[in-house]
């Protein structure tokens, strides 16, 4: 499940929703991703989340149905959201759940790997000396990669 | 064709999208890029490293040989950096 | 932090503590642990979780401060339930928070892992056929192994 | 000494805990075992199977060689499973 949202989100909330009603579930793992006050050196005041709207929900549902089919999940759920944040506002989450750790581990943390290099969103970070757009990182593609079948 | 532009590419254009009839000798994406850059200062800022582009043709990601058609949604952006 | 208890958590409300004033995360990993509805084929209607008080306490803060030691943690929480619990309900969660992501996917990772195989935790299973103990598992162990220092 | 017993090795010995004095030749945990095994029949059933058996002196896991003294608080429990 994807969801493309400029409202917060209560982690808690949708991890209840999702595992409500599916008991064999065992693991639940999530990643929130939060407005840092600092990026490269340089304090950060605010963060304007731009996406592409139509193609934002489609490259998702892909990564989560990419998820689905490489691990035995129960569940799993991707939230983005886009507009303007504050230091300390969450960004994203992703939630995976599964029988046993491990699948709901990885495929949380592929989710994250490939959502960074695939999902058309683009960060504009304010600060005391103006705006700049985030660069991607050379970090962020080696994780990503990964993943990639041979 | 609808072209959108996101991110420095549209602050560099000066707008989010273009719709335009493109000649016909445009078969690629690289082509458009090339047609896209003769029209003002703008456009030859946003285009000018082909290395710090990318591109999506009717909302997938693709490379610059990809064909393009006057009925596709055509997208430049800079490397995404959600997450 | 630890923190040894009876009662359910809110995950979100959880996070929010750990993570409030501290302006310098940029991700945030949870594992929580769930109490399933099967177990080796069998049905389980509730699960009692027996534990060893004061040593329980000493040795998640143990594992705590060698999650702490391992990897750049801004924040890390285990919470341990003990008690009757239903299908469904919490049984644990770990939260760990960082700069980056890679650190705390794998220290959440860790810190799972060794809970499972060194915290005095046991689970006794109610089902159709009787109460029954629930038994170590050698992947638990093997898990853990991955984390022993050379 | 204080000894305690959890899960089912609480259960066939009847009991949580013993506040035993332990004889003097009774210097490591696997000497305190032999020496339980001898208390009865609820004892030998919950020390039969020595590999199923873990062990805390003090509120630290150790091994059967560990050595043991009357003021310890020792634990005896199976493989934990937590989490």
């Amino acid at each position: 499940m994807i969801r493309v949202q400029r409202e917060d989100f209560d982690l808690a909330v949708e991890i209840a929703a999702l595992t409500g009603g599916r008991p064999g579930i065992g693991g639940v793992v999530s990643f929130t991703g939060l407005v840092r006050d600092f990026s490269t050196g340089k304090q950060v005041s605010a963060m304007t989340l731009e996406h592409y709207p139509g193609m934002t929900e489609k490259e998702l549902a892909r990564i989560d149905a990419e998820a689905c089919a490489r691990w035995p999940l129960e569940a799993c759920l991707v939230i983005h959201r886009y507009g303007r944040l504050q230091p300390g506002e969450q960004i994203m989450a992703v939630v995976t759940a599964s029988a046993h750790r491990q699948a709901a581990f990885e495929a949380a943390e592929f989710l994250v790997d490939w959502l960074k290099t695939k999902a058309p969103f683009w960060k504009l970070e304010a600060g005391e000396q103006g705006d700049s757009w985030v660069e991607a990182q050379a970090s962020d593609d080696e994780a990503a990669a990964r993943w990639e079948k041979p | 064709m609808k072209i959108l532009y996101f991110a420095w590419i549209r602050q560099r254009i000066g707008k989010s999208s273009d719709e335009l009839d493109v000649p016909q000798e445009v078969a690629t994406v690289s082509d458009l890029i090339g047609w896209l850059q003769s029209r003002g200062a703008g456009y030859a800022a946003a285009f000018a490293d082909r290395d710090a582009l990318r591109m999506a043709v009717n909302q997938e990601h693709v490379d610059a040989a990809h064909p393009v058609s006057n009925g596709d949604e055509v997208a430049f952006f800079p490397p995404v950096t959600g997450g």
